[in-house]
């Protein structure tokens, strides 16, 4: 139909050979035995590239190893075996003074935000910018203006004891970006954030990869900023990477548990309450087939359902789902019921098969 | 009380002053790198230089450990030195310098560890050198705790100082000793001590008060 | 069965002259231990208190004294040895050329920082106020032509001031290990003054037998022959 | 039609006078000014009641005043004026030695954690049990199932410092659920876990709360959180509560614009950016008319795009928006678009005001 | 060196372990919580108790400012009370731990006041009582540091302890100073100072490696 189908411009397709800005080659990471306790194997065996101006989200569940990967990066952490290369060079290989020079291009915002207590807000956004061995006047003039984009002018000369959770989190946000690296890594910087601060924190973020080209690793929680600012996402789990790819194509065709698990609130896959709880394996009389249909691709925003409806004759019931973008491009998942015929289940079925929808039967309700 | 007795007051509470802040400076002045080089040079850690660590650990050690009348004998040509003279007030600060660097360091030392290793994590990441570490990050963030230490030095340093009166170093607790105790006179002693007190408190007050000072940790409700 | 009995002395001549007196006194049935001091006052409230039976570090001016300063109950029962105190100087072969305005380093606790202001009055160097007793110190000058500065130091370091100073008054005890010959002193202690030390007991034991034997054994050919041996005749037996 | 429409049954309405066991009333709290910085108003004439048994929700810019808010419910902060009654109990009028008994009936998940360094993370949950003087066998009957309800039974031993993020956050929630308090002050305790454990934890919450009644005070910025386990909902804004409500009724009618702002990526209030890019204000010929149509109330189930579709004879195209259910209630938002006709956009306005739906002219597109 | 002069290094050394051992001990009992109570007692702290804790501070201050000599001879009759008698070994630990207690208690104080506010905050949150707070917060927290603090005042009790020879207190320092320093027999005086570096090298890196156990706060990667 002549519905405005936009692909997602943005972020180099990770398909063809890629320029990586950072590239993972077998690394793993164990975090020795303890007295008592047993070694913990954080990281196993990750290959993985980041292509540059590219973001990449990366998201698993609670102490999958995402930190520890992101740490590798500017050698926080080192890897017990295997290789991280940042620009070509293999910073697992570089001695503390030699990683000085890539750490001065590598932005990190901590998920424990990491501020010098001693220092005011301001203080801490100029800290990168001090020891890059930038002058006062250029230091404010690249500071001042950060706090403003992060709506903190007004907490200029507080200290982190005075701050609340997400205007810590704001500061670190700020020092992060102060000295324009090459790469931002972000471990859940907008946790603490309300969804409007989140919001703008993104669009920010996403101004500078487009405008400077900044290639961002980014840890989080939050599908909505995956799909809203990321190019790639990479699924780590028990710290290995179970899925990796195209934004699009992993949210709207997740492969992996902990993907659909994850993604199950956002995407509309995920039942609501009110049907999951009456749901029956057998149709009843009178009753509705509970479909689920995914939208993606180039009949993503045509009236499907509605042309659907009209052809059959039929009432077509919305019981939940979303329709939205993930980056940039339109998708949804709906769960709908028909009427429980088997007429109808197989004509609808081969209605949607026709316009490439990807369909499945949940059940019945009554 | 003779007047004579009081200007001696007098001139031994300048020369307690004059001895203890000369030697606090000094001793201030090489014992806060040497703590910070002390908290940072293990095996591992930021400066890592564990061969000088273990040297100048020994070296505070050895002189922490020697009692201070043999440490006064023992630099009597170092002492000639620097002062010109083994005996006398600017003669004492010597030893009392040498004596209280190893200490200030040690407070440093402990003071220094406390930090926030995220911190200096942090700082690493934006690709600082260790002197920046150290220039940006551990000292201003200890500093709440070296205050602190400091003042247990300017204390220790004032009670101390009355050794000094082995090499003619004057000051309060040497009067104290030398008239208030050997002398018998107890009013001497009496007066010595309670001026020594209030010097005490009045230092103690004032480190504790820039300690909260500079600690801005502390939320005010 | 043997009595044994607590003398405290200070560390240097005083210990060790005990540390000799200790066999002899042993072989007459008297244990004795010893209880070395580095400070001049602990040792007799200690005696006075009963934790000491005696002690030998002091010579008469000072424990009359102490009496007087602070009631204490001791008497001396015997006299021991005299460290006649000098004025050495590595600067000036004579007194006489000890110059005007010369800096003189003394010993800083009141006995013996007094007896090397006495000795200069009774060369008449310097005069110190009228009635001062044994234990005058420099506030205590109401004459000083030469205008001579004094300045207090450990006893045990006035030797090692030499190199700082014009003259030192000098312990007998402190001069010879620290490597002086007590003949080489610019100006000398009469031998015969007051300063011979003495051993204290507290007065009600001064009739008990023990004191006796060690008295007798203190004053033994043995020990004199010790002490003169080993300090060159610069320290002086008083039997 | 008969699709099942089931009403929220759990927690008390808010309408009626209800049993408050937390009640704030005209509380002030002003942060005293410091040399070089001005007094804060952190909280500007409160009033809130927080029924028992009840789950409040509070949301709210960052810096809003929501953790000065839940601190002041134990006594953490005192308020500059007003009262805090908890249990009939003005916790601002205690000193301190008394505030201690009611302190053993709260727990609190503080937004960063403030675990032990010293202790292990059986020790740090096992804590306020010490406190409240159990025997260790009581107290470890209490913490190991809790430890394996958050899942950290491996890292019993473990310190904090060996903890991922969203351990240490575990970690916390355990803690302040040891002592089965009467209520749960929680501080975005959320934040630091992935969907699929945020998930788990407040399922632990939502049965704690319907079978013990414990009432709880819920800071989050996760609207899915809110929706997903509130009965009501407080919004906060510049220290003063600017909506306040059952979550249904906020989420489905917000009135501020701060609510809004926060809920529009949550119910597909926003239009996806390929529509919002392309909106014009006029109609354009063979085009579509952008309508916003709320599903709330007795309809929000009903198939009334399906029968508006062949009512009409239009087709439908549905281009944002989500259906789901809020606080247990089906509720959906849908951005569609109809052919760009005055006529038809007229039936369909009076199609949808006959059943009593929200609907709002948005644009129209090409 | 003659078997009697090292018969007197070995008997000085137990002498000198002794007193420092015991002292520590007891200045530990009494100064940790002193230095607990010190840091947490001032006005809108959490034992709140401003007036006890300036009498305390003052007392502190006193003891810490009065020069040794003096204080044993002003605490001959409690010494005597404690230890039956005011000469010896024995009795020199009454006025050793005497000054060792507000030292300690100041060392503790510091490293207590490092303490995060927050994990007070959270057990005042629990319903913890002051002392619960003190003994399953503040002093299990603080635990690095005040080992660091007590390591620093055994190394202090160690150099101290040599001028106990006032009482005839013996001990490595003692025999250092009326061999070495009074007879000046230079031997003896290397010989001390060595086996003190020996024993004080010895309790820091005890302490050291003890305050890096203790200290759970440190990553290990
Ligand atoms: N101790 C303090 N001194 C001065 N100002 C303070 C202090 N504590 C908090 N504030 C200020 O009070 C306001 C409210 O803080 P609060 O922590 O309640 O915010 P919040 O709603 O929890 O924010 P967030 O979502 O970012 O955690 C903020 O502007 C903060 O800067
Ligand atoms: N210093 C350490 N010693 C031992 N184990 C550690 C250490 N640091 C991390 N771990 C363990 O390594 C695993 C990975 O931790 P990491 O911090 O990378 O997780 P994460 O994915 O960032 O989790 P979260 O989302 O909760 O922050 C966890 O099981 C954690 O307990
Ligand atoms: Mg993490
Ligand atoms: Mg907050």
């Amino acid at each position: 139909m002549n519905a405005p189908v936009i692909n997602a411009g943005a972020g180099p397709s990770g398909t063809t050979p890629v320029d990586a800005l950072v590239r993972f080659q077998g690394v793993t990471k164990t975090y020795p035995a303890r007295r008592g306790s047993a070694a913990v194997e954080a990281l196993a065996g990750i290959d993985l590239a980041v292509p540059r101006g590219s973001i990449l989200g990366v998201i698993g569940r609670s102490g999958a190893g995402k930190s520890t990967l992101i740490r590798l990066v500017n050698g926080l952490e080192r890897p017990t075996h295997g290789s991280v290369f940042v620009d070509g060079v293999d910073v697992a290989a570089l001695a503390e003074a030699e990683l000085r020079e890539v750490r001065r291009s590598i932005g990190m915002i901590f998920q424990h935000f990491n501020l010098l207590s001693s220092r005011t807000v301001y203080g801490n956004a100029a800290l990168p910018l001090e020891i890059a061995g930038l002058r006062p006047a250029e230091i404010r003039a690249r500071v001042e203006p950060l706090l403003d984009l992060v709506g903190l002018a007004d907490k200029r000369d507080r200290y982190p004891a005075e701050l609340s959770g997400g205007q810590k989190q704001r500061v670190g946000i700020a020092r992060a970006l102060a000295t324009k690296p090459k790469v931002l890594l972000s471990d859940e910087a907008t946790s603490a954030l309300d969804p409007e601060t989140t919001r703008s924190i993104l669009d920010l973020l996403g101004t500078i990869n487009r405008e400077l080209g900044l290639t961002i690793l980014l840890i989080t929680h939050e599908m909505v900023v995956i799909r809203g600012i990321a190019h790639r996402v990479a699924v780590i789990d028990g710290g290995r990477i179970v899925e990796e790819g195209d934004v699009f194509d992993i949210f709207t065709r997740p492969q992996n548990a902990t993907t659909r698990s994850f993604l199950a609130d956002e995407t509309g896959r995920n039942l609501p309450a009110f049907v999951a709880g009456r749901l029956r394996p057998e149709p009843v009389a009178g009753g509705q087939t509970v479909l689920r249909i995914v939208f993606r691709g180039p009949f993503a925003t045509h009236p499907v359902l509605s042309q659907l409806s009209r052809a059959l004759g039929i009432d077509v019931n919305i019981l939940g789902g979303a329709v939205d973008a993930i980056a940039g491009r339109p998708f949804g998942a709906l769960v709908v019921g028909i009427p429980s015929e088997a007429a109808v289940l197989a004509r609808t079925l081969s209605f949607l098969a026709e316009r490439g929808l990807d369909r499945e039967v949940i059940g019945h309700v009554a | 009380m003779s007047p004579d007795i009081l200007r001696l007051i007098a001139q031994s509470t300048a020369d307690t002053l004059y001895m203890v802040a000369v030697a606090t400076l000094l001793g201030t002045l090489v014992g806060l790198p040497l703590g910070v080089f002390l908290a940072t040079s293990r095996k591992g850690e930021l400066l890592a230089a564990a061969w000088a660590n273990a040297a100048l650990g020994l070296l505070v050690n050895a002189t922490r450990s020697t009692p201070f009348i043999i440490l006064v004998v023992a630099i009597i040509p170092f002492t000639r030195l620097v002062a010109g003279t083994s005996i006398g007030t600017t003669a004492a600060i010597v030893p009392l310098t040498v004596a209280a660097t190893p200490f200030i360091a040690r407070l440093v030392e402990a003071a220094v560890r406390e930090v926030d290793q995220g911190l200096v994590e942090a700082a690493r990441a934006m690709g600082a050198t260790p002197i920046q570490i150290v220039a940006k990050v551990l000292i201003p963030e200890a500093l709440p705790g070296i205050v602190l230490g400091l003042t247990l030095a300017v204390v220790s340093l004032i009670g101390f100082s009355a050794i000094v009166g082995v090499v003619g170093g004057g000051g309060l607790g040497d009067l104290g000793i030398r008239y208030g105790y050997q002398r018998f006179m107890p009013d001497v002693m009496a007066t010595v001590v309670v001026v020594l007190i209030v010097l005490v408190q009045g230092v103690q007050s004032l480190g504790d008060r820039l300690a909260r000072r500079v600690n801005k940790r502390l939320r005010r409700a | 069965l043997a009595e044994t009995i607590k003398i405290g002395a200070t560390a240097g001549h005083h210990a060790e002259i005990l540390e000799k007196v200790k066999p002899i006194a042993a072989k007459k049935g008297l244990d004795i231990v010893i209880v070395e001091f580095s400070d001049y006052v602990v040792p007799n409230t200690a005696l006075d208190a009963g934790e000491l039976n005696a002690n030998s570090f002091q010579h008469q001016p000072y424990l009359d004294n102490q009496k007087a300063d602070r009631g204490f109950r001791i008497e001396s029962v015997a006299t021991t040895v005299n460290f006649p105190m000098g004025i050495y100087s590595k600067k000036h072969k004579s007194w006489e050329t000890v110059p005007n305005g010369a800096t003189i380093s003394i010993p800083n606790d009141p006995t013996n920082g007094g007896r090397a202001l006495l000795l200069l009055q009774d060369r008449g160097i310097i005069k110190l106020k009228e009635g001062v007793g044994f234990k005058p110190s420099p506030i205590d000058i109401v004459d000083n032509p030469k205008k001579l500065r004094f300045l207090e130091v450990d006893a045990a370091q006035t030797p090692r001031s030499l190199e700082d100073v014009d003259a030192a008054a000098v312990n007998t005890n402190y001069a010879t290990p620290a490597g002086l010959d007590p003949k080489d002193a610019i100006l000398r202690e009469d031998p015969k003054g007051p300063y011979v030390n003495v051993i204290a007991v507290r007065s009600v034991d001064k009739d008990k037998p023990w004191v006796k034997t060690l008295v007798e054994a203190y004053h033994t050919p043995e020990v004199k022959a010790f002490v003169a041996e080993k300090w060159k005749g610069s320290v002086l037996s008083s039997w």
